[in-house]
């Protein structure tokens, strides 16, 4: 009874949060080719993000969370890149017209690239102005051979006026928010004379610069130490607040963004298995083995897992997948009978409403 | 298909365009080709001798002779009269109302400076030791009469000294006017200098003022071509009109051509394979006479220079005053020299095919050769392996031995280091061919390569030498060549004929074997062909 | 991909073997193909001919062979072609097979012919030749008639070449008479020698120092540092052409140069891996184990890790070195006669060009551009065999 | 970075000299009957070559400095021409192989292009001039520069620059150096960053390409000065290398003087193309960008 009311409450709570969606993505399917094979890197997913909130997307690498990233942006490299789905953004479909792809026939690729190709102007229209996005590796993605203001200048011109005072401005006002000492000699100084954690606050200077309605940090902190890091996921949110856009953050670390995120997507192997939603209370309650494993890695008990996780194969998904992405590491299968045991490894389960979030789980059937 | 085929026509197309835009040289102008670069204009600071300058000195400047090598005798040019003096006294009157090509008037003054000028600055050793020996002083009699005071010892006819180009005065007596000359030279010759240009094309108009017969060729023009290929495409797209020297292998590409005509003239140059007497066998005159008897010389000259030239008996060529008809070159027969040979006590021991000397040593020698780059090269180079192999036949090894010009000057003028070597000679108008037999000049860089060592020979040499009688004097050189074709010192090859390739719209075109354009004046051009 | 790499072997290695057949065979057998055929004769594969030569030679022959003895203007010289000769001799005749040809004119029995000049057993009865030329009568002979016309009571002398051919024209032959196929089988010969001293002094004591100087860097290491630096800025073809021309044109002293000029690329690529390789954990813990140092230097490092690298330092040094050897031997200062050079054969072939003989140029560059792919594919495939990462 | 170029400057100059002294060594050997012994020519030439001090030619009426600066500004323009070329055909091979990513006879030409390449310079001289036969039944390979036609000239300099951008694996080199450039500055995260901050990413490629290809044109400025003076020989394009071709060919004529200052100035172009790459180095490379 009281489980049932509380379903209730939520729904209406996501009912009212829905006339503040940012982007919706349905379920969206990336192909690659690897010689004769394909790879199905990401397998039907959707996403919801609402407008200032923070949204986290967990899976390990190689579980098609970039090339979810990559594909919002219309940055997919290699063919055939997106398949099918759709991209809402602001309630415009980025991935208009998309041809229905059958078969892996050469004249379908040709197609789809030639789709590609055009749909790179609505693209080029959203990079950077609406949607910012934020590497791993801050130093490797600042030209090496360019100072930080130079950068900034131009980044400024591609999205502003060509006043110099107003970008002056605009830059002290961001360096305060980011914490910078001296904004002085991170702007004169070239990318390889920054520390990390300066290399990265100046990307994400450089980034906020278009004034962008989302932002999407790729594993922001995987280069830097843990210290820096929570610093950096800190600002980040800070900064969502202060300028009034949604973050959402991939990451593989379940436990740094536990705190912060409002709701949590976890990847595997290019299909989502559970979706958490967060209250304020931070209650949370993953459903999922995976999940359940990942939060023990966060907490530091996962120990015995770790062994048995040990024979995950990462990044091998193929078209031949069938069955749940976690069976061969399931911690739960054991406890079933073989019934069950064979269901897991031959149907893959869809997501189910369960409590405030959705898995992907047969137990739960 | 149809892809290239329409490249293909674009090609075409494109040649199509640009053979219609080549200019062809026409009118009154003579474009000729050279296959090396030219040297100093002023013809005394060259360091070699070498015809392509001779060419278009001949044009611009003149001496006070001329020798013609088609009449054999010497033609007066800027003297007019020469009278031989008593005590070796030689005096030449010049002609009157002759210019350079700047207006001034040739003087005896400008003739005793350029004689000075060669022997106390010339950079060709052999034209100014010849002089510096021969002439003691000139005297200036009066403005258009010189005296030239001669050494005893000058047997030869004084006028042969006197064929040097004559440089005006007041462009070689200072330094700084002497720079200036050898970028613009001055002559009084038919054409006038125009431009030299880097790459060593040279620019000729017609000398207006003249002071002989003017030719009808308004302009000349010289270019330099590498090789004879460039050369000869040139000629045949009629870019240019004239090749001074086709070689005779390659005379088949010009001979097709309708629009050119081949002119062949004498050559002064004989090919001749050197014997050296200090090798122990060639010493002996029967083992030289087994090897000119077995090499088949009238076949290899037709069959790599298409018969045109001449098989030699002697030193001389069928140009010279010299040469004796009468002496025919030895017929070829294998068996013959395979005779002599057996008799010589050659045999094959061991059955390799070649023979062996009594000691058991193969019967061999080294045929040393010059490997340049030159114009009867690769004719020559064939003529060698036919040797080769005729010699083989006979049971005779020959091994080649392939040097770089200084080298090979080493090898033959100084060390004698050598069995055999393929030599090949040119003539000077004196045809005074002691230093290659006489045995004074047997000593270290002397012309006697071979060590040959004849005391009748010296004798006829001396006689020869002292003898002013014409008559007397051929007389002994045929006895001189007698001796020669008895003893056999040399191989004696062939001469070969040179083929000037024309374009037919010249005729008259007379040439002169050495100077090539002596009697251009006489050269006509038909228009419109 | 290991089926493109060995029939990429197999490919070369066969070539190699063609060139070591060949050199054997011009030890053993040097008068294999000496034979002598007509001069310029097309090769016997026609098809080329009809597909690249627009102007074939016969005609250009016919005419230029055609020398009328008597003086006179071109005019006449045409009539009097029209009139004394309808139909043209055969310009080539085989060995052992009879050779005929009958002369004919327009005006009948008013012009009679008589053999002024022919080689020896050549038979004119009748008005007509016949002829077996035997093995000896290879080669060009000028046949001369003199044709004497009785309504014009005038005698002329009509010359024309006749060429026998017998010798193995596969290539076709060239201005001498010999046999393209006999001289590229000869130039063969200029491959594989001069490609080994190359190696040597290239390959070898770049491998040698290399080495010795990666792994003790000391100050001897820097001397040939720099005198590599030295070789490696002057251009390669200067050092050799004065190679050539101090050594009086010995390609063996000219390809010890060859060795110098590619010393200093072979030396600074093996120093470089030596040098990775030292500061990597392998070669400290073996150090630590106690091997010797030239152990880990010539074991470890050298035979295990650069193994390709020298086998495709040695198959661009055949390359390179065959490389110059033609085209010194192109500009003539490379192979003297009478031995006989690929480049030499390209440089006759452009002079035939002029005279429509195609085959000089072409066949020549076939054999060179299969030779150096052989050694390219041979090197490649070994090397990406050896390959202990793949 | 003042310090960096006087360094490899002085480096150069002293890689300029060792390699004159080398060339002085090798003039001395040469075998010459008329000459002194090997030290006193060797110091002569070497005197010559460090104090300038270039006369008249001795077999020709020109100073030496004139015939060659001539000469060498016809190798320059060769080389240059060459260089142009190659850069801009493997540039539009790549820019044409992005376009059509999926066209079957590309991709053949395009392997034919890279194998064919591998040929020496001389076999494509001599197959140029026999396709110039085929097409034309006659061989450019001659202009007079001053007076012959425009087209002619352009055709004469065609051959040989077509020939020496094909041979050696010029092309070759240069097509797979910068294909390789191109798809490693893809990769680059910073690429990515600028595309997805939507910024043109054109003129940062173009920038960063500059220096890998002039690395390369530096490594291979070598190859081509050696490939230029057989092809200078072939088609008669009277350059240094011809030059030095006639001085060590024409008989009886010890220009020898002549010779070392083509050598010369070969060599200087090599140091100074280096010197011109280091620069660029030191100023664009990121790597090298003072920390």
């Amino acid at each position: 009874m009281l489980e049932n009311l509380y379903q209730e409450v939520l729904t209406l709570e996501a009912n009212t949060m829905e006339d503040k969606i940012i982007l919706d993505i349905n379920n969206l399917y990336i192909n690659f080719k690897n010689g004769s094979d394909i790879i199905r890197a990401v397998d039907g997913i959707n996403i919801t993000l609402y407008k200032g909130k923070t949204t986290t997307i967990i899976g390990e690498s190689g579980s098609g969370k970039s090339q979810t990233v990559l594909a919002i942006l219309g940055l997919t490299d290699g063919q055939p890149g997106i398949v099918s789905g759709s991209i809402n953004f602001n309630y415009h479909n980025l991935l208009e017209n998309i041809p229905l792809f059958k078969s892996t026939n050469k004249n379908e690729y040709k197609k789809l690239d030639k789709w590609f190709h055009n749909q790179q102007k609505i693209f080029k229209k959203i990079r950077g102005k609406e949607i910012a996005l934020i590497f791993q590796d801050a130093r490797a993605s600042l030209i090496p051979y360019y100072s930080i203001k130079e950068q900034a200048w131009e980044t400024w011109k591609k999205n502003n006026s060509n006043n110099e005072k107003l970008f002056l401005d605009r830059i002290f006002h961001l360096s305060k928010s980011l914490a910078f000492e001296n904004i002085e000699r991170i702007l004169s100084s070239y990318p390889n004379q920054l520390s990390g954690g300066e290399a990265q606050r100046a990307y994400i200077l450089l980034s906020l610069l278009g004034n962008p309605e989302l932002v999407i940090a790729d594993e922001p902190t995987s280069s830097l130490d843990p210290s820096t890091s929570k610093s950096i996921i800190r600002l980040l949110v800070d900064l969502s607040k202060e300028e009034n856009f949604s973050l959402l953050i991939i990451s593989h670390d379940l436990g740094q963004v536990l705190s912060i995120s409002d709701s949590i997507y976890v990847f595997l192997k290019g299909s989502i298995v559970e979706e958490l939603m967060i209250d304020d209370k931070d209650i949370i309650l993953p459903k999922h083995p995976y999940t359940r494993f990942l939060l023990s890695m966060a907490e530091g008990k996962a120990f015995r897992e770790l062994r048995v996780n040990k024979s995950i194969k990462r990044g091998n998904i193929n078209t031949t997948i069938k069955g749940c992405p976690y069976a061969n590491n399931c911690s739960l299968k054991y406890e079933k009978d073989e019934k069950f045991k064979s269901k897991c490894e031959e149907l893959k389960p869809d997501l189910k409403k369960v409590h405030q979030g959705k898995v992907a789980c047969w137990f739960y059937e | 298909m149809t892809y290239t085929s329409f490249l293909i026509k674009i090609f075409v197309f494109l040649f199509l365009i640009t053979s219609y835009s080549i200019a062809q040289s026409g009118g009154n102008s003579l474009t000729y080709i050279e296959y090396h670069p030219l040297g100093n204009l002023n013809p005394y600071e060259n360091i070699t001798l070498r015809n392509n300058n001779l060419r278009f000195q001949s044009l611009i400047y003149q001496g006070l002779f001329k020798y013609d090598f088609n009449s054999e005798e010497y033609v007066n040019v800027l003297a007019e009269t020469h009278r031989d003096l008593r005590n070796n006294r030689f005096r030449v009157e010049l002609k009157r109302n002759i210019y350079w090509h700047d207006g001034q008037p040739i003087t005896s003054q400008d003739i005793v400076s350029t004689y000075e000028f060669i022997m106390n600055e010339g950079k060709l050793p052999i034209i100014s030791d010849r002089l510096r020996n021969s002439i003691i002083s000139i005297e200036i009699n009066s403005a258009t009469s010189v005296t030239f005071h001669l050494n005893d010892n000058v047997t030869v006819d004084p006028r042969f000294l006197l064929t040097q180009w004559i440089l005006p005065h007041h462009l070689i007596s200072t330094r700084q006017a002497r720079q200036s000359f050898n970028r613009r030279p001055i002559g009084s010759g038919p054409y006038k200098f125009e431009s030299l240009s880097l790459n060593g094309t040279l620019n000729l108009t017609i000398n207006e003022k003249y002071h002989f017969k003017k030719p009808s060729i308004r302009q000349i023009r010289t270019e330099i071509m590498p090789d004879f290929d460039t050369a000869s495409l040139r000629l045949l797209s009629r870019l240019s009109d004239l090749l001074i020297d086709v070689p005779v292998n390659r005379i088949a590409t010009i001979d097709r051509s309708p629009d050119h005509r081949l002119e062949p003239y004498q050559s002064y140059t004989i090919h001749v394979i050197a014997f050296n007497f200090n090798n122990r066998l060639l010493s002996n005159h029967r083992l030289r006479e087994a090897i000119t008897i077995g090499f088949d010389r009238q076949t290899a000259l037709e069959q790599w220079f298409g018969g045109r030239g001449r098989v030699l008996s002697g030193p001389f060529t069928p140009g010279s005053p010299y040469f004796n008809p009468q002496i025919r070159p030895r017929t070829h027969s294998q068996n013959h020299a395979r005779q002599i040979l057996r008799d010589l006590g050659y045999s094959d021991i061991n059955g390799d095919g070649y023979l062996q000397q009594a000691n058991g040593e193969r019967l061999q020698f080294r045929l040393l050769i010059n490997n340049s780059v030159s114009d009867a090269g690769m004719g020559m180079q064939n003529v060698v392996q036919q040797f080769q192999e005729q010699m083989r036949e006979i049971g005779i090894q020959i091994i080649f031995q392939y040097e770089v010009t200084d080298n090979y000057d080493q090898r033959l003028m100084f060390d004698r280091d050598f069995d055999m070597a393929l030599v090949g000679w040119s003539f000077d108008p004196t045809y005074d061919i002691s230093y290659l037999f006489h045995s004074s000049f047997i000593r270290p860089g002397g012309g006697n390569i071979i060590s040959y060592r004849n005391n009748q020979i010296d004798n006829l040499f001396n006689q020869f030498r002292d003898s002013n009688n014409n008559v007397m004097r051929a007389n002994y050189m045929d006895s001189i060549q007698r001796i020669i074709y008895e003893d056999i010192p040399y191989l004696f090859l062939f001469t070969i004929d040179r083929h000037a390739a024309i374009n037919i719209r010249f005729v008259n075109t007379l040439i002169d074997p050495i100077y090539f354009f002596s009697k251009i004046e006489e050269w006509e051009i038909i228009q419109g062909l | 991909m290991i089926k493109a790499v060995s029939s990429k072997l197999i490919f070369g290695l066969t070539i190699l073997l063609t060139l070591v057949i060949a050199h054997i065979v011009n030890i053993f057998y040097p008068n294999m193909f000496n034979e002598r055929s007509a001069r310029n004769s097309p090769p016997s594969i026609t098809l080329f001919q009809k597909l690249l030569y627009n102007n074939p030679i016969e005609e250009i022959e016919f005419i230029s062979n055609w020398l009328f003895l008597e003086e006179s203007d071109n005019e006449e010289v045409t009539r009097f072609e029209r009139k004394y000769f309808l139909n043209a001799p055969n310009r080539t005749a085989t060995v052992n097979k009879e050779y005929n040809y009958r002369p004919t004119n327009r005006s009948n029995n008013s012009v009679i012919y008589e053999v002024y000049s022919a080689p020896p057993n050549f038979e004119f009865r009748n008005q007509e030749f016949s002829w077996i030329p035997i093995k000896e009568n290879v080669g060009a002979h000028t046949i001369i008639l003199e044709a004497y016309d009785q309504e014009s009571n005038k005698t002329f002398q009509i010359e024309y070449i006749l060429y026998v051919n017998s010798s193995f024209l596969l290539f076709g032959s060239n201005n001498r008479g010999e046999s393209v196929f006999g001289m590229i089988v000869k130039g063969a010969s200029w491959t594989l020698v001069p490609g080994l001293i190359a190696c040597f002094f290239g390959v070898i004591l770049g491998l040698f120092f290399g080495a010795i100087s990666g792994y003790y860097n000391n100050y001897f290491s820097n001397l040939i540092d720099n005198l590599s630096i030295v070789i490696e800025s002057i251009p390669a073809l200067i050092i050799i052409f004065l190679a050539s021309v101090i050594s009086g044109f010995n390609i063996y002293v000219i390809m010890i140069f060859v060795g110098i000029v590619l010393f200093p690329s072979n030396y600074e690529n093996i120093k470089q891996t030596v040098i990775s390789f030292k500061k990597s954990q392998f070669v400290e813990s073996s150090k630590e184990i106690g091997f010797r140092n030239t152990t880990i230097l010539w074991k470890d490092i050298i035979w295990s890790n650069c193994k390709t690298k020298i086998i495709k330092q040695i198959s661009y040094c055949f390359v390179f070195s065959i490389t110059i050897e033609i085209t010194l031997s192109y500009l003539q200062i490379g192979i003297q006669p009478p031995n006989i050079s690929w480049g030499m054969l390209l440089y006759e072939g452009r002079s035939m060009l002029l005279m429509g003989g195609y085959w000089l140029t072409v066949f020549p560059s076939m054999i060179i551009i299969l030779t150096l792919s052989g050694f390219y594919f041979v090197g490649e495939s070994l090397s990406r065999s050896l390959n202990p990462r793949s | 970075m003042i310090k960096k170029i006087g360094y490899s400057l002085v480096k150069s100059v002293l890689n300029l000299l060792l390699s004159v002294i080398f060339i002085c060594v090798l003039l001395a050997l040469i075998p010459d009957i008329t000459a002194d012994n090997y030290a006193l020519r060797f110091k002569s030439y070497f005197i010559t070559a460090v104090t300038f001090n270039y006369d008249i030619s001795l077999a020709r009426g020109f100073y030496i400095s004139e015939l060659v600066i001539d000469a060498s500004q016809k190798t320059f323009l060769l080389i240059f021409v060459t260089l142009i070329t190659v850069i801009m055909i493997s540039l539009v091979i790549i820019i044409l192989e992005s376009l059509f990513n999926q066209n079957y006879i590309l991709q053949i030409i395009v392997t034919v292009i890279k194998t064919i390449s591998t040929l020496p310079v001389l076999i494509w001289a001599s197959l140029l001039i026999f396709f110039a036969f085929i097409i034309w039944n006659a061989v450019p390979v001659y202009a007079d520069l001053e007076s012959d036609s425009l087209w002619i000239k352009t055709l004469v300099i065609a051959l040989p620059v077509i020939s020496l951008s094909l041979g050696d694996g010029m092309l070759m080199d240069f097509y797979l150096k910068i294909k390789n450039e191109l798809s490693s500055l893809n990769q680059q995260q910073w690429v990515k960053s600028l595309r997805a901050r939507g910024i043109s990413t054109l003129k940062h490629k173009i920038r960063s390409l500059i220096v890998p290809i002039f690395n390369l044109v530096s490594s291979k400025i070598t190859y081509l000065i050696s490939g230029s003076i057989i092809v200078e020989y072939i088609f008669s394009w009277q350059g240094l290398g011809f030059l030095i071709w006639q001085v060590l060919m024409t008989p009886g004529a010890k220009d020898y003087p002549l010779l070392l200052a083509c050598c010369k100035v070969l060599l200087i172009t090599v140091i100074i193309i280096s010197l011109i790459r280091d620069y660029i180095d030191f100023t664009l490379n990121p790597h090298l960008i003072e920390k």
